[in-house]
């Protein structure tokens, strides 16, 4: 229970500590990662020890929120603290000169506290809210350097390309409580979700981890600081999607999972394209993540849970070290081009080495840890049905990976060494702490892999065609890449490929300026509408004006009555046109001076005079009592 | 039959009507004061007799220093001197006394065509009405003679506002 | 005496308007002092409040005053409160304490904007808590008047107008609930104004019911408001002083809401639910259409006015679903729609607060005007970015569960109608966004002579707010438990 | 029964003579006079009621008392508005005072 | 003993009450005591030639003297001098002195307008001035005592004081209820009315004969009156050792009557503004802070 609490408000505390005391803040961070560490470590061998820790609390009035660590969720949790507490490590140092450390800071431990909360959920709406939460830390972070326009941009870009998608999960969850009547999340359902309902999760998954049609977000993401997008694309942001996939697996039925697969596999191909053909490193690692991600959602597809995990454990150690070795070349050199970036790798040999081996694994070279990650999935997708297109799908899609990592050592190796800014040898360490710990864990984490799993509850397929196949194409990919490394494609089809296939501009065209032209169409409409209520106000005006003329001739009561009559329209109309009121005051006051005029008359201001009138009415008052009675 | 009420009764209506009369005849003032006093009297002579003797007395004490106070205020205004002064101080005659012959026949009528139920013989003791009189005022009106209670002082202070010569204040 | 023999509801009824009275008397030279006075007054009345919430209360309506009116026609003054009101009369204490804390800048007569707010507040406590057709009644009036005078007399440029249009079309409202009022009094058996025996017993039936239904329709529809009626919401809400138009959103617009749930919902039942899917459309329409108008704003006041059309949209949303099912989901929605009211208020009053104090920095409410001011404001920006995400529903925050409710509720009944309105979420947020891009995001124009970051007396103001949007958002079990009585109770 | 019709109607003719004088005198002391005769009526009224129909109501004594209350109240303010008015126009005559004319 | 016994006995007591308090008042002015002088005087007086002032108003001429000895009369006549002698035992009794003492002034009223002069009726006003100064004490006063007693019966407002005569009880009262007895006496030092010395004798200036002579019995009587009610109120009536009731009552009345007397001579004359004054601005308060005081010792 501890441990739990422990693991998700360490860093939400932390978060806090930054916002309101604002000092130390980089090692407030820490410190929450590392509490969130020791919560998972501490579940991990609460877990080896076979229980299963819950807290319940109340939410809802009809579903209260529980916090539960199964297997899987544990050892993901796991994975999750230690990529994010390196990425930490690496951070005090890379943010040490940039601006915006208290954003920052704030920001990416509330990311770190809502992602152990999402892998820690135990109940769908609590996952919602991690789920929206990372959201909005991913939009905090990206905007992290708020005053540069692209950043903001692609907050807002993330933001809502996620908001949309997340409809999805709205839907879908509505739908998995409504099918079983409690919001728990059930490790075995005792009956699945419709077709809607799952393809409504699909679409949340789409948008989370960046899938085909909605991955050009991921590489506008780029705009924040390089840890950033290390944990967004490494454990945290783009994971989410796959443990909805994975949380969610047991409600899909087959049918709803060839779509799963169809989609992975699409995504694969695609951004795989776009990451070859990209002359930016940070976005060629970005649009290989959702590539990568596209594997295990393809695994997934495949009815293969495991090799998704698997997948998903070994990316994020990969990914995030070759996004922090990028983030050291963007130091030295500043700037990610490639064309700026030939041959830093020389000059920066730990680095690049630590680069080199995160490449190498990611490209599917044993004994590193992607070799077996991608061999299952490869495995998977070999026993799926129909296997042909899985297979053939992952397979291209490790050739792809191959190529575009191949092409990066070329081009951060071969390219001329250029002089430029001096490096900061404050920071240097911190950062290089950061990478290679993460990297000795891509090297080695290949022995940890299977046990993990298996503790996680599950077994890694393995077969050795898909073995061997993995390695040919993987070799050759290097090959090719290394020699394509030509600077820049410069047609018009590559281009088409490198820029997400013009999606960004194309939701751009398809759907905020629609949504803009109808937000001024419902305006204008408002407009008329408040003009309408307007122009009934004239109209009455006009009947006011007229009226006011029936007046002169008329006797004094129907002057009065009219008069007032007259006030209220004039009133109605009023705000539309002052004139329209002081006409009708005008009426209204001529009307009563009329009236008063024949006031007046009986007016005397003798007391006895007065006494006298009150006296005819308390006799006439009289008489009437009387006739009632009679 | 007649009862020695009803009589006493007559006796003491004839007086008060006969010095309210009186009050409006007069061409002075101190007297119309003084018999309006009278009339009064006579009102709570007949309260006396209509056995609400706490009333009746309280009737007679208030009327005697507020009448008093009139005929001051007469002399104050009206610099009357003893007697002396035959002016007619009347207007709009007839129709005043339309209205007064009017009302006071109208009510008349009502009082002896209207069908009183029961007429009740017994009533409590003085003592006893002056407890029980305490209490309602104390526990069921409460509310309302409170009200009674803060209408005089506002009538103080109004009356003590109205009278503050202007010409002072301005001195202040 | 013992605790639970104290009028608490008169008195915190009432004593908003005894300070009123008191600055009134007092007309003190300072304003600090009267402001004093005011807040004090008001945070009094939340301590009162909360006193009531400590005593507890029943799932039907409890701690009951009562004592009799106008008893010929069976008038009386009925106080009472259950899950449905109290969370509303909290939220109304908060509201008032923090915009009185707020406009404490407000120098031109002070004095009568103080009594205006106290009295405003005993309204609409009274309305609230009042259990009587005729005593409802008239506190629904009370507030129309103060709030048209705070309007039209502190307001900005076209304030006038604004508080013309307000009062006229409120009036209008009002006529309406007063005819529908009549009917229930005289198609009730034995005639009564008593609330209670309305809810208790629904005679309403056929014709009468249709009628009275669409009667207070109409009344709380203009209150609410819901879309051909809402027109007079922006002028109003754009023109008041940001006091006024935090307690306007926060406040005002719930008693239409309140009504719509003590009302029709419980009062004529059978003709909510026959006519609920015209209600419906009306609802997911008018929540489009206030999230594409906000869409379409430049002026900033003017798209948060908006969006609180839009919510309003899916609160009525939720409404209708409750009384369109009986079962447990339809309680679930009306669970959302209530939680519902208590968010929106919390939020919007924070976002108007917001706004004044950045209309009193900048000058300007116009979006186009304003860039960069993050650097210039951070904590008013930051503060801005909170509430703007709790609006357009982030999990944590107010927001969220109350709309997470109705959705879920209404998806069990009419899930095309939530997919369809479901669309809302993602326009609130690109609305949203794109304001906070504009005003806050970018470089900050050059020369830009920043006068200072929020003070401590708009801090005072506005980060209890927040404190409350993030409890709620965490803990929405706090007040849910309550509201869950009580729509249990009443077998909704 | 003729006990209550004879004070009714002593109250009758007071009340009428009351009249008469708040009616035709010039003077705002006399019609002060008229008014207090008016009162006194009423109350006899209010005694009589009691004494011959209500022997329990007490309020209705209680109300005897308001009225002497607005007896002496309305002396107390008449008197206040004359002094005044003797001030400004020194004389009470009621005649010359048409201030109030429309 | 009989009723008429009863008022009998009583009646002769006022009388030779009267008669003493007469010979108080000349040895108050004079300083020796002179047992024959009061009838002395009765009979000159008597005897006296009745002068009539011009342009006089009969009904007001003969009707005051008559009123005010009739309300003295009256007052006598609810007076308790012991349990059982007392001839009307009103249930408003402590009301009704009140009541008919504000007519001593109105028929001074009358008399001073009565006979056409100019002194005369300037000593009507200030006794009108002073009723109106003294009034409200004496009903306030009064209400105290009744407070105690719960009853306007006399008797019971004597029985009440059974334990602590009001005296001590309620000291302010008293002290208010003295001084406003000695006003309505128009005693010195309150005797503006009927001033000797600045106003030639005020009201009674121009009366003679039987007229004058019915005033100073009446103010005599007065006096006497006033003092029995002053002991009925205040100086438990008739309790005390040894003697029968009524003598103790007696006794008690001729001191508080000598007392009357003797202040009179020793203190100069308030005008009637100032007694106003001091009877608005202090003596009302007091007899207010008065009754809250019973009111509290009763509650407690």
């Amino acid at each position: 229970m501890i441990a739990l609490l422990l693991t998700i408000l360490g860093p939400l505390a932390a978060s806090f500590w930054i916002t309101a005391i604002r000092r130390k803040i980089g090692y407030a961070a820490l410190t929450g990662s590392l509490a969130s560490l020791t919560g998972s470590v501490l579940l991990f061998l609460y877990m080896l020890e076979g229980q299963i820790i819950t807290v319940t609390f109340a939410g809802l009035p009809d579903f209260p929120f529980r916090l539960e660590a199964t297997e899987l969720s544990v050892v993901l949790a796991l994975v999750v603290s230690t990529v994010t507490t390196l990425i930490f490590i690496y951070a005090i140092g890379y943010m040490a000169e940039e601006k915006g450390k208290l954003r920052f800071w704030s920001g990416i431990s509330l990311f770190l506290g809502a992602m152990q909360l999402l892998v820690l959920a135990g109940d769908w709406i609590l996952f919602v809210m991690a789920w929206e939460i990372i959201g909005f830390a991913s939009y905090l972070l990206i905007g992290t350097w708020y005053w540069k326009k692209e950043a903001s941009d692609a907050s807002n870009k993330a933001f809502i390309m996620n908001r949309v998608a997340d409809l999805g999960l709205y839907i879908g969850v509505f739908v998995i409580i409504l099918t079983s009547g409690s919001s728990r999340i059930a490790a075995e359902p005792l009956q699945g979700i419709s077709m809607a309902g799952a393809l409504a999760l699909l679409l949340a998954v789409m948008g989370k981890s960046a899938q085909v049609p909605f991955q050009s977000w991921l590489s506008a993401a780029m705009a924040g600081p390089t840890p950033v997008s290390a944990l967004l694309h490494s454990a945290t942001m783009v994971a989410a999607g796959i443990i909805l996939l994975l949380k969610a697996f047991p409600l899909f039925s087959p049918d709803a999972l060839i779509w799963v697969g169809t989609v992975g596999g699409v995504t694969i191909l695609l951004t795989g394209a776009t990451a070859i053909f990209s002359e930016d490193i940070k976005r060629m690692l970005a649009a290989s993540t959702s590539s990568q991600l596209g594997f295990m959602v393809l695994a997934i597809g495949a009815g293969y849970p495991a090799a998704a995990i698997a997948h998903l454990i070994a990316h994020a150690f990969m990914k995030s070290s070759l996004f922090l070795g990028a983030g050291i070349f963007q130091h030295e050199t500043g700037s990610t081009k490639y064309g700026k970036l030939g041959g830093a790798g020389k000059k920066l040999t730990l680095t690049f080495s630590g680069f080199a081996v995160a490449g190498l694994a990611l490209a599917g070279i044993p004994p590193l840890i992607g070799f077996w990650s991608k061999d299952a999935i490869l495995t998977a997708g070999l026993r799926a049905n129909p296997a042909a297109w899985y297979f053939t799908a992952a397979l291209t899609g490790a050739f792809f990976t191959a190529v575009y990592m191949g092409r990066a050592f070329g081009i951060l190796w071969k390219g001329k060494v250029r002089p430029n800014k001096k490096s900061q040898q404050r920071s240097l360490p911190w950062m290089h702490t950061g990478l290679l710990t993460l990297v000795t864990a891509v090297a080695a984490g290949g022995l940890f892999l299977d046990p993990l799993i298996e503790e996680a509850g599950f077994i890694i397929p393995k077969e050795t065609l898909a073995m061997i196949s993995g390695l040919v194409v993987a070799a050759a990919g290097l090959v090719v890449g290394w020699f394509a490394t030509a600077p820049a494609y410069k047609k018009r089809i590559w281009m088409f490929f490198r820029d997400n296939y013009q999606l960004a501009g194309g939701y751009n065209r398809v759907i905020v300026q629609p949504m803009l032209v109808l937000a001024k169409d419902f305006n204008s409409f408002e407009t008329s509408l408040l003009k309408a209520v307007f122009g009934i106000g004239i109209t009455f005006l006009a009947i006011a004006r007229w009226v006011s003329k029936v007046i002169d001739r008329a006797t004094a009561y129907v002057i009065d009555w009219i008069g007032i009559f007259n006030m209220n329209i004039a009133r109605m109309s009023s705000f539309t046109d002052d004139k329209g009121i002081v006409e009708g005051i005008a009426g209204l006051v001529d009307s009563v001076q009329r009236l008063g005029h024949y006031g007046r008359k009986i007016q005397s201001g003798l007391v006895h005079r007065e006494l006298a009138w009150s006296v005819y009415g308390m006799v006439f008052a009289f008489i009437i009592i009387l006739l009632t009675y009679l | 039959m007649i009862s020695i009420q009803l009589i006493l009764l007559i006796i003491f209506g004839l007086a008060a009507i006969w010095f309210g009369w009186r009050v409006f005849m007069t061409s002075s003032m101190v007297r119309s004061a003084l018999s309006l006093l009278a009339s009064m009297v006579a009102i709570g002579a007949l309260f006396l007799v209509m056995e609400a003797e706490f009333l009746g007395v309280l009737q007679i004490m208030m009327m005697g220093t507020e009448m008093s106070i009139m005929a001051i205020f007469m002399m104050m205004y009206m610099m009357d001197p003893g007697g002396l002064g035959n002016m007619d101080m009347t207007h709009q005659k007839n129709v005043s006394i339309a209205a007064g012959v009017a009302v006071t026949v109208l009510v008349t009528g009502a009082a002896i065509f209207a069908d009183w139920g029961t007429i009740a013989t017994q009533v409590p003791s003085p003592h006893e009405q002056i407890r029980l009189l305490g209490m309602e005022i104390l526990k069921r009106s409460m509310m309302i003679f409170e009200t009674a209670g803060v209408t005089i002082l506002t009538g103080m202070i109004a009356s003590i506002a109205v009278a503050l010569s202007i010409k002072n204040n301005a001195k202040k | 005496m013992d605790f639970s023999s104290i009028p608490l509801l008169t008195i915190t009824t009432f004593l908003p308007i005894v300070g009123a009275l008191v600055v009134m008397v007092l007309r003190p030279k300072k304003t600090e002092t009267a402001y004093g006075i005011g807040i004090a007054i008001t945070a009094l009345t939340l301590l009162f409040t909360i006193l009531i919430w400590v005593r507890g209360f029943g799932p039907g309506l409890s701690q009951i005053e009562e004592f009799s009116w106008i008893p010929s026609i069976g008038i009386a003054y009925r106080l009472g409160i259950d899950g449905i009101s109290f969370p509303l009369v909290l939220l109304t204490a908060l509201l008032f304490l923090s915009a009185l804390i707020f406009s404490a800048k407000i120098k031109e007569n002070a004095n009568i904007f103080i009594q205006l707010v106290l009295m405003l507040e005993t309204a609409c406590l009274g309305v609230f808590l009042s259990l009587d057709l005729f005593l409802f009644y008239v506190f629904f009036e009370i507030t129309l008047v103060g709030m048209y005078f705070v309007i039209a007399k502190w307001g900005h440029e076209h304030r006038k107008k604004a508080a013309l249009t307000f009062f006229i079309y409120t009036l209008v409202g009002s006529l309406f609930l007063l005819l529908a009022f009549l009917a229930l009094y005289l198609f009730s058996d034995p005639n009564t104004f008593d609330m209670r025996q309305l809810i208790a017993n629904p005679t309403l039936t056929g014709l009468a019911a249709t009628l009275t239904f669409w009667g207070l329709f109409i009344a709380f529809a203009i209150k609410t408001p819901l879309f051909p009626f809402h027109t007079w919401l922006p002028l109003a809400h754009t023109e008041a002083p940001a006091a006024g138009s935090a307690i306007l959103a926060g406040v005002l617009l719930k008693l239409g809401t309140y009504g719509f749930i003590r009302f029709p919902l419980l009062m004529t039942p059978d003709a909510f639910r026959e006519f609920a899917p015209y209600v419906i459309i009306i609802a997911v329409f008018t929540a489009l259409y206030g999230a594409f108008v906000a869409l379409a704003q430049t002026d900033i006041k003017r798209m948060v006015a908006y969006t609180s059309v839009n919510h309003m949209g899916y609160l009525v949303f939720g409404v209708a679903i409750a009384a369109v099912t009986t079962t447990s989901s339809g309680m679930i929605a009306l669970d959302g729609a209530v939680l519902q009211m208590i968010s929106h208020g919390v939020v919007t009053g924070v976002l108007f607060l917001l706004i004044g104090a950045l209309q009193d920095r900048t000058q300007t409410r116009d979006m186009a005007e304003m860039n960069g001011l993050l650097k210039a404001y951070p904590i008013l920006g930051w503060l801005f970015i909170v509430a703007a995400f709790a609006s357009l529903g982030l999990p944590g925050l107010a927001h969220f569960p109350a709309e997470f409710q109705i959705f879920l509720g209404g998806f069990d009944v009419y899930p095309v109608a939530v997919g369809i309105i479901i669309i809302g979420l993602p326009l609130t947020a690109a609305l949203y966004l794109r304001a906070i891009q504009k005003v806050f995001l970018g470089t900050l124009p050059e020369g830009f002579s920043g006068v200072s970051d929020l003070n401590q007396r708009e801090l005072w103001a506005i980060v209890p707010l927040i404190a409350v949007t993030v409890i709620i958002g965490v803990y929405p079990n706090s007040l849910l438990s309550l509201i869950h009585a009580t729509t249990n109770f009443f077998g909704l | 029964m003729e006990l209550l019709i004879t004070a009714l109607i002593i109250a009758a003719v007071l009340f009428g003579i009351g009249l008469y004088g708040a009616l035709s005198q010039t003077n705002l002391v006399m019609i002060m006079m008229g008014i207090e005769l008016m009162l006194g009526a009423a109350m006899v009224n209010l005694v009589a009621f009691w004494r011959y129909l209500h022997p329990e109501a007490f309020s209705i004594q209680m109300f005897v008392l308001v009225a002497m209350t607005v007896m002496a109240l309305e002396g107390a303010v008449g008197f206040a508005i004359a002094t005044q008015r003797f001030r400004t126009s020194g004389s009470v005559e009621m005649e010359e005072s048409a201030e109030l004319k429309g | 003993m009989t009723p008429f016994l009863n008022s009998f006995m009583i009646s002769l007591l006022f009388v030779g009450g009267v008669y003493v308090v007469a010979v108080l008042e000349r040895w108050s002015m004079t300083g020796n005591v002179n047992w024959g002088g009061p009838a002395r005087s009765f009979l000159l007086l008597f005897v006296q030639e009745e002068i009539k002032t011009r342009k006089h108003d009969k009904v007001f001429f003969e009707t005051a003297p008559i009123l005010f000895i009739g309300v003295i009369l009256l007052t006598i006549s609810i007076l308790p001098f012991s349990r059982g002698s007392v001839i009307v035992n009103l249930g408003t009794g402590a009301l009704f002195i009140n009541a008919a003492l504000v007519y001593v002034m109105v028929s001074l009223l009358m008399a001073g307008w009565a006979v056409n002069g100019v002194y005369a009726m300037v000593g009507g006003w200030r006794a009108l001035a002073q009723l109106i100064a003294y009034s409200m004490p004496v009903v306030m006063a009064l209400t105290a005592t009744v407070m105690r007693a719960e009853s306007m019966f006399l008797i019971d407002i004597v029985e009440s004081q059974q334990s602590l005569w009001n005296v001590l009880y309620q000291p302010v009262g008293f002290i208010l209820f003295y001084i406003s007895a000695l006003a309505i006496t128009f005693l010195p030092p309150f005797d503006l009315p009927v001033a000797e010395g600045e106003l030639a004798g005020g009201v009674w200036a121009d009366l003679t004969g039987a007229r004058k002579l019915l005033f100073r019995l009446g103010r005599l009587a007065l006096v006497l009156t006033l003092s029995v009610a002053v002991v009925v109120l205040y100086l438990g009536g008739w309790m005390g050792p040894w003697l029968p009731d009524f003598v103790w009552t007696f006794l008690k009345s001729l001191l508080v009557a000598a007392s009357f007397f003797t202040i009179g001579r020793f203190m100069p004359r308030i005008r009637h503004d100032h007694l106003l004054e001091y009877n608005w601005k202090y003596g009302v308060p007091l007899a207010l802070f008065n009754i809250f005081q019973v009111g509290v010792v009763l509650l407690l």
